[in-house]
């Protein structure tokens, strides 16, 4: 594999031009949302300009290209997770309603009273509140695997957790938004298996960052965003057919039937049974321009860069005075970092900051109960992508040591 | 770079907040939070016999914008009638803070004060 | 007004410059998916590559301008559908989300064993299924207000069906899909409150096309697709501050909470309660680009440009042989023509149509219980937008001629 | 310009199909629609002795691709065994409509009477 050249990959990225106060932009919110290269941008206006018409059921030239190139987008996301076919690719709107979709009809209908349904302390809201409710609404236990103080999962609290055999799911993040931790997926899946639990993965995190394969993983769901891997805003499902073929549907309307009366309906094959509505047509051909520019790249490469990145990140923080990190070592996480400030709060930090063009996140990152669990409040995150360099973490960094110099007490 | 919001000003009230602490005998006593930034509050207040603002104090973390214009209002809406205060909003304590424009992300920072001084204003009323 | 410039129009939609087998594109497809003005692609490629970040919670400069951008174009379609205020409009997938949105949370919590849901024979399978699926889980009745032969709703049927004080909700469109016809809808409302009925009013075909204002039609909920009116894949639902507020939440996950906790969670203020993880941020603000074109064009001059494509061509199209219209006269309906023909089949009219770079659409329209109301599996529908004129119509009669001479047995 | 689609040959199929009808004393009997565009058919086949196609007849309404396969697939079929048909699937009516290639929102239509023949095959096996 050649070596990365971030410059090259800089140049796809043209909002990398821009100057934020006077200086030049230093992107470190990619975890929230990923800035879109060159490709996706183009894709949009080409289809726009060239042949957009609505998908399906249409028999001119215009609806046939936009078909052939949506349906063409499902394959390429197939193929970029490893799913054995493209039926199993629902377009949803955001990762958000893909976990919905699974909590609403294979929760719905697989999860009763005294069920168990587990999910973990490091959990995004989306991945936690669909299933809290849902366990409200069944009268079902919601348990939680615990965080390490060192910001892991604790893999023998979940073994209890399924001993028992009421565990019915286990809905988990393959990497933390907070604390960059990369999961033991294949493990827990195994695990979850073996007491047989279904297990739901909310891959928004390792879907744009790290080479994701569901058979190898043998997941049963997996859910992910667009707009986190350079694409605009679409959603993804992905689940075993079996599974999906035996929910009911999620919304009803156009796309999703195969057959309409006064009284009764019949639904259509999946994916298009969980597809109500026209989609967003040209988002969903970007997203496919994104897969291949993400392929282009190598996955392989890009979680590797990322490595080094947050690695050279973590030692660069620590010279920072007062300044206390979240979660694991350098080599077991993604390029994720949440830090505190004992000077600054996180508002601060990230107003101050943009003040020298770093864009930084603060908050509690949709993660409540995980900075619950370590006690702070709210965390200020850089996070790095394809396009991020050491030069960033510098201006970081350096940043950082003003942000010290003006509210140190 | 000065920046707006970090003004010496407004750094001078974070670093050193006017009227911090816990009123006694309180008429208001509000504690109020932020629940996406974790910045709290913990406003207690007496009025006079008019009703007027007699004397604000507050306790709590947060950020500069949060802080700064807490220790801002407790002077700024001594003496004041409570219709006065339950006017006031959030171009008020943009002209409190120095005139600047606060961005959407800073509101609830910068209001959190007054939400809790009005609270317990409406709070009173109530009662 | 100014007389429609319809070629200074066309001007600003790029892809109409196409050509389809070597002919200029002749787009007559607007009813499924409307073509995108220029300032709407431009409007992408700008949030990309000026200023794109995370909306929402971000303390960063694009964060922030993002933001703004995209609650500005809430306010943009507020005032366009002069709602009362921005708060009230909630961003969707599509008006297919929209709709299912209101059944799902109104509906659940207000629909009960033995009461009456209210449609229309002419509803769009998204204004019906939702409603007839919410009828099965409730145990309550689905009642259809009938359409006339000439394809208007029967007033009186409504009234009966609201006679008795059961019916609890209205859905109704505001305009056809495939009848084109107007409904009369502030007459509708009215008799459905007096009956103490809520209305949803799906207006997917209707806002894009007329002046549409929810506070002189008394609306409860209104429904409707940016992608039908110029903007990306974007849905809106408006509702009355009161409804939305007392309606639980929908999609749980990010920006939709206020505070979670492991086991309990409290929900943000409307419209947020109901947009739940990133929404599809550029596409929302090119809708407020799509929003400030339409309304410099003025959406009366849009209905009246309309009006009189929709009557030359009926005028037109009778005079092909064989051919026959569905719905009422011209003056009753917006730029909708749905018809067949005794010598082809609607799919055999759509592809030669095509070999003509005419674009029409064939089969149900997803209004399959309309379609056999009248007895036809399947339609041609030919329909127009700001950006068709009268030469569009006779490249469509002469194409249509051609179909005649090749297919009359 | 002739179309690709519009041939003679498919039209003549069109306007004048082979084995229109119900076959008699049928060992298959199958309905089917295309929900989509409404398309349907009515297909009846025999077997001979050895399980091989003998006779097929169908009717229906439909588009021109629907029709026009319809009518071809009647001749195409006969004297094939019944495995050789359920293998069958869209290259091969695609070859059959004379080497066109079909875009997706024609492969239902195309398809039509081939999945109706398919169809009763496997429910003559399974009875
Ligand atoms: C009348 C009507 N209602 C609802 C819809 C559904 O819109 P969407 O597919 O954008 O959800 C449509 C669009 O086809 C329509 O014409
Ligand atoms: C781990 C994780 N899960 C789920 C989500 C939700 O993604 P979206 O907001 O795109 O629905 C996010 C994004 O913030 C995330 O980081």
């Amino acid at each position: 594999m050649s070596p990365w050249d971030v410059e090259a990959v800089r140049a796809e990225f043209p909002i990398l031009e821009r100057t934020v106060h006077g200086k030049p932009v230093v992107y470190l919110d990619s975890t929230a949302s990923a800035q879109k290269p060159r490709v996706v941008i183009e894709t949009l206006r080409k289809v726009y300009t060239d042949y957009y018409a609505n998908v399906h059921r249409g028999i001119y030239t215009f609806a046939e290209l936009s078909t052939e190139a949506y349906e063409g987008a499902r394959e390429k996301v197939a193929r970029f997770i490893h799913a054995p076919e493209a039926a199993e690719v629902v377009f949803t709107r955001n990762a958000t309603e893909a976990l919905n979709l699974v909590a609403y009809t294979w929760g719905e209908a697989n999860i009763g009273a005294g069920d168990r349904i587990v999910v973990t302390e490091m959990e995004h809201h989306s991945n936690l509140v669909p299933w809290q409710q849902l366990a409200q609404r069944k009268g079902a236990e919601l348990a939680f695997v615990p965080v390490t103080e060192g910001g892991e999962l604790d893999l023998d609290a979940l073994r209890s957790l399924l001993a028992d055999g009421k565990a019915k799911v286990v809905a988990f993040t393959l990497m933390s938004n907070v604390l960059g931790t990369i999961t033991p997926a294949a493990e827990i899946v195994r695990l979850a298996h073996e007491a047989g639990a279904t297990t739901v993965l909310d891959g928004a995190q390792a879907v744009p960052h790290l080479p994701v394969d569901v058979q190898a993983l043998d997941a049963d769901f997996l859910a992910f965003s667009g707009h986190k891997m350079g694409s605009p805003g679409v959603g993804v499902l992905w689940g075993r057919r079996a599974l999906l073929e035996a929910m009911p549907p999620f919304l009803y309307g156009g796309d999703m039937i195969l057959h309409v009366e006064k009284y009764h309906s019949e639904w259509n094959e999946i994916p298009h049974k969980f597809e109500a509505g026209t989609p967003p047509i040209a988002e969903t051909i970007a997203l496919g321009a994104a897969v291949d520019f993400l392929t282009g790249l190598g996955m392989e490469a890009v979680h590797q860069h990322e490595q080094e990145l947050v690695a050279y990140a973590m030692k660069r923080l620590l010279e920072v005075e007062g300044l206390h990190i979240l979660g694991p070592s350098a080599e077991k996480r993604g390029g994720v970092v949440a830090f505190w400030m004992d000077a600054a709060h996180p508002h601060d930090i990230a107003a101050l900051l943009d003040e020298e063009g770093v864009c930084v996140r603060a908050g509690h990152h949709c993660a409540e109960p995980l900075h619950a669990r370590y006690g702070v409040p709210a965390t200020a995150r850089a996070s790095f992508y394809v396009y991020n360099r050491p030069q960033d973490i510098d201006a970081l960094v350096a940043a950082l040591q003003r942000v010290n110099a003006l509210l140190r007490r | 770079m000065p920046s707006d919001l970090y003004r010496e000003e407004l750094l001078d009230h974070y670093r050193d907040p006017q009227n911090y602490g816990v009123l006694p005998e309180a008429d208001i006593d509000v504690r109020l939070n932020n629940a996406t930034c974790g910045d709290t509050i913990h406003l207690t207040a007496r009025l006079d016999d008019e009703g007027r603002i007699a004397k604000v104090m507050f306790e709590g973390q947060g950020c500069v914008v949060s802080m700064a214009s807490a220790s801002m209002l407790t002077e700024e809406v001594v003496g004041k009638r409570r219709e006065e205060v339950l006017a006031m909003g959030l171009p008020d304590i943009e002209t409190m803070l120095g005139g600047i424009r606060l961005s959407m992300g800073r509101v609830k920072c910068a209001t959190l004060a007054l939400r809790a001084l009005q609270q317990g204003l409406k709070e009173t009323e109530e009662a």
